[in-house]
Formats: C-alpha cells, structure tokens, sequence
C-alpha cells in the first residue's frame, strides 16, 4: 500500500504553484478552482452543461495536477452518497451537477446540510424538464433553495474560479459546517471561454488553512459513535432534540452571511480580487429605480444601464451574488436607495406566478415598511439570451411603475423573440 | 468591440478554433469572451461560434446578432445556412472555398473577402479535410485583428498532441498566406 | 435431524472460537420476539470486530434501535444510518478516504433485501462493478417486514404481505422473486455467498473469506432471515423454518468466487418436499395445489441452473 | 504572484484528526452513549434450564437472537433482564433442557 509515500510526495506538476493567464472557460475554471482547494474525495458523473467540467477534472488527476481519489460512479445519487461516506472519514470532497442529474441526487442531497458535513457541489445550471431540454436556467438551482445549502451564483468565469476555491472554506467554517453550491449559468458561463488569472497555488494554500470537516461527526473506529439515530416524535427528549438541530442548522446558515463576507474580503486581500459577496450594487446610489439580477446576465444588464444612464435614466442594478441564505439586510440596504424595482429571473416560482427571486427580493423589501412598486421579469429560460436589448426593454418597462404603472402578471422576455 | 461568427460543421473544430483565437488575442491584450453557438453539435451538423474582442473589458455574455465579420471555415456550409444573417453594413467575410470571388454570392454591402482553398491545404497537411487552424490563418490574414505569431502561440497551448501541433503551426501560417484578400469597398463602419 | 450428533459438535465449536468475544450491540435492541435479523447481526459483528464502520440501511436492523434513538446509540462500533439506496456507495466514499490515508478498516452493510435488490440495487451493482471493497450483507426476510409487510422483490409468489393480499381476485404475489446472490454472482465480485443461520458452521466459514475478500474488493454474502411476525410463524421456530429452507432447497447454500466458480456447500441432492416448508409458514397457509406446484417448479430450475454453473465453473 | 516554491499539499499528508472533547449537541445527530434499555420485560414466557440435563452444547447459546445465554460451571443460564422470551432456545436444545414457564407475578 503506498497511499502514504504517494501522500508526502505528491507528484504535482511544479507549473500549477505558479499565477497564470489562462483562457478558458467557465468548467475549467470550476476544475482549476477544485484543484487550488485540494480536495481529498471527488465522486463524479457527467450531465450535460457539467459534463466538461468533470471532463477537466479527471483530465487533472490523470495529469497529477489534483492528487484525489477520483470515484466513477454510476450516477448522481451514488455520487453524493459516496462523497457523504467520504466526509464522514475526514474527506475534503467536491462534485458538480445539474438538472435532471441534481434531481436524481435529491435524495442524498437533501441529507447533507443536516449532517453538517461541508462540501462544495457545482451546479452548472440547467432548466429542468419538461419541456426536455439540455441548456441553461436557474430552475434546478431554485428547486434546491430550501434543501439547506449554501447557494452563490457567479456572474463571470473568473468569478466561478474564485467562488469555487472559496466556498470550500466558507463551508468548513466551524460557525457554519454546511455544503455549498456554486452555481454558474449552463452554456454561457459554462462554455463561455475568456481570459482569468490562476492564482499561486502557495496563497491559496495559505488562505485555506486548515481542513474543518467532521469533527463533529466521525464514522472512525477510534471514535465509535452512531451518526444519524432516529430522532424526534411527539413524546420524551425527541421533540426538543429535533428543534435544536433543525434551528442550528438555520444558524448556520445565518453565520455564513458573515463567513461569506469574511471569506471574500480575505480572498481580495490575499489574492487581489474583491467582489461583492452578497449583494452588488451598480451606479445605485444616485438611481430612482434598478434592476434586480442574478447570475451571467448582469453583464449585459450593467451595458444596458451604462446606455440608458446615458440617455438621463436614473437607473442602477442589484445583482445578488449569494442566495441561500438570503442576504436580507444587504438586499434591504440597496433597496432602500431606490423607488421601484424589475427584477430578472431565469426561472419560475409556479406557486406564485413570477420569479423566484422576485418573490424573496419583495419578501425582504416587506422588512422595509413601505411599499415598493416593483416587476417581475422571466427571462433566458433553456438557454435563451437575455441580450442588451432586452436588458434595455426591462428598464424601460420597469422605468413605467415610477410613473405608477402596475405589472399584475410577469413580464416574458423571450416570449416574442 | 469586434463581434466575430464563425460557422463549421460538427467535427471541423470551429469551437476549438474560436478558444485558440481567444489565446491569441489574450495573448495580445485583449479582452475576449468566445461562446459557443449550442444546439446539437453533432458531427456534420452546422455549428457556429461567437467571439467578441475589446480593449476594454467585456461585460455582457450574450450570443451575437450582428457580427461584425463572419468566418466560414467550412466550404458547404452557406448551402445549408445563411451565414451573413445580421453581419453589418461593411463587414468582413473569410470563407473556405475553391470558388473565386466571381462564382460567388457576396452581401450587397460587404466590404472585405478573403478566400482561402483550405480544403486543398488540409489535405496535403493532414490528408483529411481540416480546416480550422488554416482559415484560423486566413482571418488573420484578412482582417488583421490578431497576427499569425499570436494564433501560433494560442494554438501551442491547446491541446494537440506533439505531430498534431507541427502540422497545425504549418497549417495556419499557410492558411495566413495562401489567403486572397478582397477590399470591395471602403469600410462603413469602423471594426475595432 | 435437527437434534443429531453432527449438531451437538458445530455448536460447541463455534462457542469455543467466538463465544469469549464481545457483543458489539447493546443488550436491549427492540427486535421482535425470535428475531433471526437480530441473532445475524450480533454473530457478524461480534466476528468482525470493532475495527469496521457498520452501515445499516433502514430496514429491521435500524429499526430495532442499532443506530439508536434520540441520542442513544446500539452498538459499540461507528455505525450510520444511510438511505434505502445508497448504503454500497456510501461505504465506497468512506473506504476511498480510509485507503488514501491509510488506514485499513473494514466496511460492513447490513441491508434488508429492500435495500439490496429494490430501491437499493443501482448503488449495489455500481460497487460491485467497482470492485470496492466492502462486505455486503443481504439480511433476506422476503419483504418490508419493518414497516408491515410489504412486498419487495424478493418476496416469492404466492406469498402473502400486506401489498399481496388473498382475496378473490388475488392470492398472494403473483410474480416470482428475483435470485440476488446469482444477481451479483454475475457481477463477478471477489465473493459471494448465500448462507443460512441454522448451519451456523457453514456461516461463520463464509463470514471470514467474506471478510478476507472484502479487503481486496466487493464481497456479498445473501442470508436468508426468516420472520416470525411477518411470515406468521411462531418465534420458538425461527431456526427450524431456516433449516426447512435448506433441506427443501427453497435455500441453497454456495459460494462463488471468480478464480473457482461457484460450488455448492451444501448437497442439493435428495431435498425435502418443499410442501413440509410451506406448511409450516402461515402467509403460504392460502396456497393451492397449483401455486404449490410452482414454487416447486421454481426451487427445482433454480437448482438444476445453480448447478450448471457449478459444472461451467469446475470446467473452466 | 509568481512563485516556483513547491510546497506540499497540507492536506496529502497523512492526517490524524483531532476530535475534540465535546461535540455541541444541537449540531448534527450522533450518539456515542449506548441505550441501556433491557428487553426482559418483553416476555410472557420464561426458559428455565433443567441442569441435570444441559450438557453444554451451546446450541441454545448459537440460536439465542438477543445473546442472553450465559455460562455457568456446570450448566448454561438465561439472563432474564435480557431474555425476551421467545422460546428458540427450548425448541432447539437437543437434549431438551430447556422448558418454558408461563411468568407470573411480577
């Protein structure tokens, strides 16, 4: 057995320490991202707009660029389950999913967050079925918001590099110990391909630290102990057991608004890139009304604001970086600045017949003690584009409720395209 | 901001093509998204790829409408599409083609042509009918927005096997000056 | 004979090697009256050790409390709670971290058939094909006996659960049991086993080339665990019905390994009628002669198939 | 940034977790306290062993489903807090040793 003399030496290509320039796009970034966190377990199956990036990872452990046990399973249930097995041992673990596939994991998926076990998930995001469709959405990802994990979108492929390294240790965080998705945008940012910087693998090091994973919870004969026991019921100590560990896990939850901004402020320190990490706010402060975004589609919205500020419209963008948990009060702090809000979905909440994220943007708005004239927008649903045009039409409809206009039902962007 | 669209059919490597023209442009300095048109990328189906490139950064990761030029690397492939849809008034067209500029049906108000017999090149490179390094070579040639020594060094970090890479170095630069280049008339609109 | 000489010697032998060890569960799990489920788990793991992480998929085993129950464990080792469907892959990923840091522990599934050939077969035949290496334990009581009978896949025909019911319109299963152990035989894993808890000897020989063939790769061992309350026999008789299984060939016992093949370890020759078996079970009370004639016939191709293999294997 | 250090991966080395003391008891299900609930309770009939006849075989101790079977010198006994009353051990003893009493009282 050589586990661990292969352990002490790992054979790394020497090039992957070092900062570099390199182009490509959104899956490989994803994979360079996983490689920099040097996970210990990857499980993997490949589901179309993720497949390259599990492509890219096998290719870096055949390469010797990730030192991991890579498992091959036979599908994603079987791939969150053994990546649960392997975090219970001590495994810092990784896969990425989507759509059907994310809906195949469920089972297992849902089970994570209640054993606390950090673990970061890529959701390369697909619309889900049916109509049957390969391309991207948000609706997988808005299908998972309540199962528990951290969710945070990226907007560039840079940012998808990044998040990806940081989630790791947001989810460790011992105030936190949750799993982590991070969602990029099926097609655009997955095979969107562009120019990022690689940070040096020795500051990442640095800024990880040390590995946080199952302290609490262990399947280690030196440690025996029962993980999972039946727990609750109406009589005896259940009903109080199960409260407390439901409610600690929405504190968790609540600690990682803080673990985010800490983590990000950390990675901009060490590494040199800032970003916003829950809520951005673009040319607010001096803006009548915004945009509410999310996602790859803030680029072209920030274009279509930069020309509508050009023809005198007061407007500026909200783009939510983090959506589980909710950043209520950063949200609160952008809408405050403005009178009326349109917020872009690429996904539906069927119950309330607009987006999903509409409903929890005016959900935290209601905080606000007043009313705030506002639309919902449902747009680039299976891989349509959300274009600067489009984005121009949203401000324009959106520019409307100022002049007190009111939406009943949402408005469809790509309806008539 | 230069909106590029190149077309192929599945198999051809126009995605390839457009992830080394993003290397070479990087390579330069430029900000760069290249997307890949999505559908069902079959080999023989028709593909597309877009590329923008700016000295500014590129915020928007959208498709593209209205190219500024449009780079067929694929002879046949303007019989199965419309591959000049939304190009503008002036823009470029490089086509791989053994037909010359006369046999030809150019858009009324194009204004730069390059024609390039990748097909014949391919086969006595590769002897097999490979032609997005060579036309890779050629849109350089026409265009100008990217020199060949760039494209080589984007092609040397894509992933070829050791042959593979010489016989593509070589392919581009004969692509880059087996190239006829066409100015039809002065451009309307200025391509950055 | 259940009373003879043979008996009286298996039965102190085994108490001489494994009687000074510890039982790894606690005294009081909740397991019905004459559990066969129970007396499995408490021999395995008392022959394992402690150096293993025991995964018990819900089913019987979780349910009479080995996980434990509000803050109180059952058994003395790491033990997990896993779905339905994931209890092979789960191991794997828990093996995988073990391997890469180097430690050897051992990993033990202890399914119901549920868990095994329904719901639970995906991430069971994927470890197989894998070859990961983990003991996997079918616990085969022919049904969801935990939650009330319920039929499963490995419910055979004509037998009564809560989801086959007898009435008019139908009586019992109408559709026969799948064979699991030939199931993963074909999966070529380093060892499996079908074994029975009234040839405990048999067992425990199966238990340890189990074990030893679980630290190269998958291993499956198939014990049949006949259930008083579900099947409706009384609880003295658990091990009697166990033994009826086997000398009516409704149970054989083998074992499989990919270098010898399969070999019987057990004659399948000159077999009880397997009417005597039936009769003494009460969800076959309803049986007529032509679903008694059917099972018979079934017992007989498994038998004459099993044992083409066993030629095929000596052969090669 | 760029650097041509190699540093090892922290977390290659083979790492031996530290767990601590206390585990906050809200944070996830576990339990390393084992149930101490006795099942002798459970039984409306008790084994009682004829010790003239047990010789000792150890079957009722093989076939016992809750392992309550203990030896003594000369003889196996039942440990009543344990036994659950099921019979097996009486229905399998070869030299039928063993015979169940219906319990009364308490």
């Amino acid at each position: 057995m050589t586990t661990i003399e292969k352990a002490i030496t790992p054979d790394i290509d020497d090039s992957h320490y070092q900062s570099k320039t390199l182009v490509c796009d959104g899956n490989e970034a994803a994979a360079w991202g996983v490689a920099l966190a040097r996970p210990d377990v990857m499980a993997i199956y490949p589901i179309t707009p993720q497949s390259s990036l599990v492509e890219y990872l096998s290719q870096f452990v055949a390469e010797g660029i990730i030192d991991a046990e890579l498992m091959n399973v036979e599908g994603e249930h079987s791939v969150m389950s053994a990546l649960q097995g392997a975090a219970l041992a001590g495994a810092r673990t990784y896969t990425a999913t989507c759509g059907p596939g994310l809906a195949f994991m469920f089972e297992p998926y849902i089970r994570t967050p209640g054993l606390r076990l950090p673990m970061v998930a890529s959701l390369v995001t697909r619309d889900t079925l049916t109509p049957q469709c390969v391309w991207g959405g948000h609706q997988d990802a808005m299908l998972v918001k309540e199962a528990g994990w951290i969710q945070m979108y990226c907007e560039t492929v840079q940012e998808v590099l990044d998040t990806t390294t940081m989630a790791f240790r947001i989810g460790e965080h011992p105030d936190v110990m949750l799993p982590v998705n991070v969602n990029s945008d099926g097609n655009y940012l997955s095979y969107g391909a562009t120019g990022i910087q690689l940070p040096a693998a020795p500051l990442v090091d640095a800024f990880m630290g040390e590995k946080n994973v199952n302290w609490h919870a262990a399947l280690d004969p030196e440690r025996p102990m029962a993980i999972d026991p039946l727990t609750g019921g109406a009589g005896g100590p259940g009903p109080s057991m199960f409260a407390n560990y439901r409610k600690s896990q929405c504190d968790g939850m609540q600690n990682a608004l803080r673990v985010i901004e800490e983590t990000h402020k950390d990675w901009g320190d060490r590494i040199g890139r800032y970003y916003s990490p829950l809520v951005e706010e673009y040319r607010l402060d001096d803006a009548d009304y915004a945009l509410v975004t999310i996602g790859s589609m803030t680029g072209a919205a920030k274009d279509a604001v930069d020309l509508a500020r050009d023809q005198g419209e007061a407007v500026g963008i909200i783009k939510i970086k983090t959506f589980r948990p909710f950043p209520v009060e950063a949200i609160n702090r952008a809408l405050s600045k403005v009178k009326a809000i349109g917020v872009v979905d690429r996904s539906v909440n069927f119950g309330w017949n607009c987006g999903p994220v509409y409903q929890e943007t005016l959900a935290a708005a209601q905080r606000l003690q007043r009313f705030l004239p506002s639309a919902s927008f449902i747009g680039g649903l299976a891989g349509s584009d959300i274009t600067v045009e489009h984005f121009s039409q949203v401000i324009e409809d959106t520019a409307q409720l100022l002049k007190g206009h009111h939406y009943d039902e949402p408005i469809w962007i790509n309806r008539n395209d | 901001m230069h909106e590029l669209r190149i077309h192929g059919r599945g198999g051809q490597g126009a995605v390839l093509a457009s992830k080394i023209l993003a290397k070479a442009l990087v390579e330069e300095g430029k900000f760069v998204t290249a997307i890949p048109a999505f559908g069902f990328e079959r080999r023989g189906a028709p593909v597309a790829a877009f590329i923008r490139f700016d000295d500014q950064e590129i915020r928007r990761v959208n498709n593209i409408y209205a190219p500024n030029s449009v780079l067929s690397i694929d002879s046949s492939v303007i019989r199965a599409i419309n591959v000049f849809e939304g190009l503008q008034p002036g823009g470029t067209w490089v086509h791989s083609t053994k037909e010359t500029k006369e046999q030809l049906t150019l858009p009324e108000d194009l204004s730069t042509l390059g024609l390039c017999d990748a097909v014949s090149i391919a086969m006595e490179i590769f002897r097999r009918p490979i032609t997005n390094t060579i036309m890779l070579g050629a849109f350089a040639k026409t265009t100008g927005a990217v020199s060949l020594e760039s494209l080589k060094k984007g092609l040397e970090t894509a992933n070829f096997r050791d042959a593979g890479l010489q016989q593509n170095l070589l392919a581009m630069e004969r692509g880059y000056h087996e190239t006829q280049v066409f100015h039809i008339q002065p451009h309307l609109v200025e391509a950055i | 004979c259940p009373h003879g000489a043979l008996e009286y010697n298996t039965s102190g032998s085994v108490y001489t090697r494994i009687g000074d060890k510890e039982d790894l569960f606690v005294p009081g799990l909740s397991a019905c009256q004459g559990c066969n489920s129970e007396l499995l788990i408490r021999h395995t793991l008392r022959n394992v050790g402690s150096n293993v992480v025991v995964a018990t998929p819900p089913g019987c085993i979780p349910g009479m409390g080995t996980v434990g129950y509000n803050g109180k464990t059952g058994t003395k080792v790491p033990v997990f709670h896993p779905l339905l469907t994931n209890t092979a892959s789960m191991l794997a990923g828990i093996k995988k971290q073990y391997n890469r840091v180097g430690r050897d522990v051992t990993m033990l599934a202890l399914a119901g058939d549920g868990g095994v050939g329904d719901v639970g077969f995906q991430s069971l035949s994927g470890a197989a094909e894998r070859n990961e290496q983990q003991l996997f334990m079918c616990v085969d009581n022919e049904g969801y006996m935990n939650t009330g009978m319920q039929s499963s896949g490995s419910t055979p025909a004509g037998s009564w659960t809560s989801t086959t019911p007898v009435g008019k319109e139908m009586q019992g299963k109408r559709t026969d049991a799948k064979n699991m152990a030939r199931i993963m035989m074909m999966h070529n894993c380093e060892y499996v086993a079908t074994a029975s808890l009234s040839f405990m000897d048999d067992y425990y020989d199966k238990l340890d080339k189990a074990l030893a063939a679980s630290k190269r790769g998958f291993a499956y061992l198939h014990v049949y665990a006949p259930c008083p309350t579900g099947w409706r026999f009384p609880a003295a008789e658990t091990i009697e019905v166990c033994r009826k299984q086997v000398e009516s060939n409704f149970v054989t016992l083998w074992e499989f390994t990919p270098d010898q093949g399969l070999q019987f370890t057990r004659s399948v020759d000159k077999p009880a009628p397997l009417a005597d078996y039936l009769k003494q079970i009460g969800k076959y009370r309803h049986l007529n002669q032509d679903q008694i004639d059917h099972l018979q016939r079934r017992v007989d191709n498994q038998v004459k198939s099993l044992k083409a293999f066993e030629q095929t294997s000596a052969v090669s | 940034m760029t650097t041509t250090t190699k540093t090892p991966a922290p977390n290659l080395i083979p790492h031996k977790v530290v767990y601590p003391e206390k585990v906050p008891d809200n944070l996830c299900p576990v339990a390393s306290e084992c149930n101490a609930m006795l099942p002798g309770d459970w039984r409306a009939e008790r084994p009682v062993v004829d010790r003239d006849k047990c010789v000792k075989c150890a079957t009722c101790w093989i076939y016992c489903p809750v392992q309550c079977i203990v030896e003594k010198p000369a003889w196996f006994d039942i440990d009543l807090d344990i036994c659950k009353g099921c019979g097996i051990c009486a229905h399998e003893c070869p030299h039928r040793a063993i015979t169940m009493i219906e319990e009364v009282g308490r």
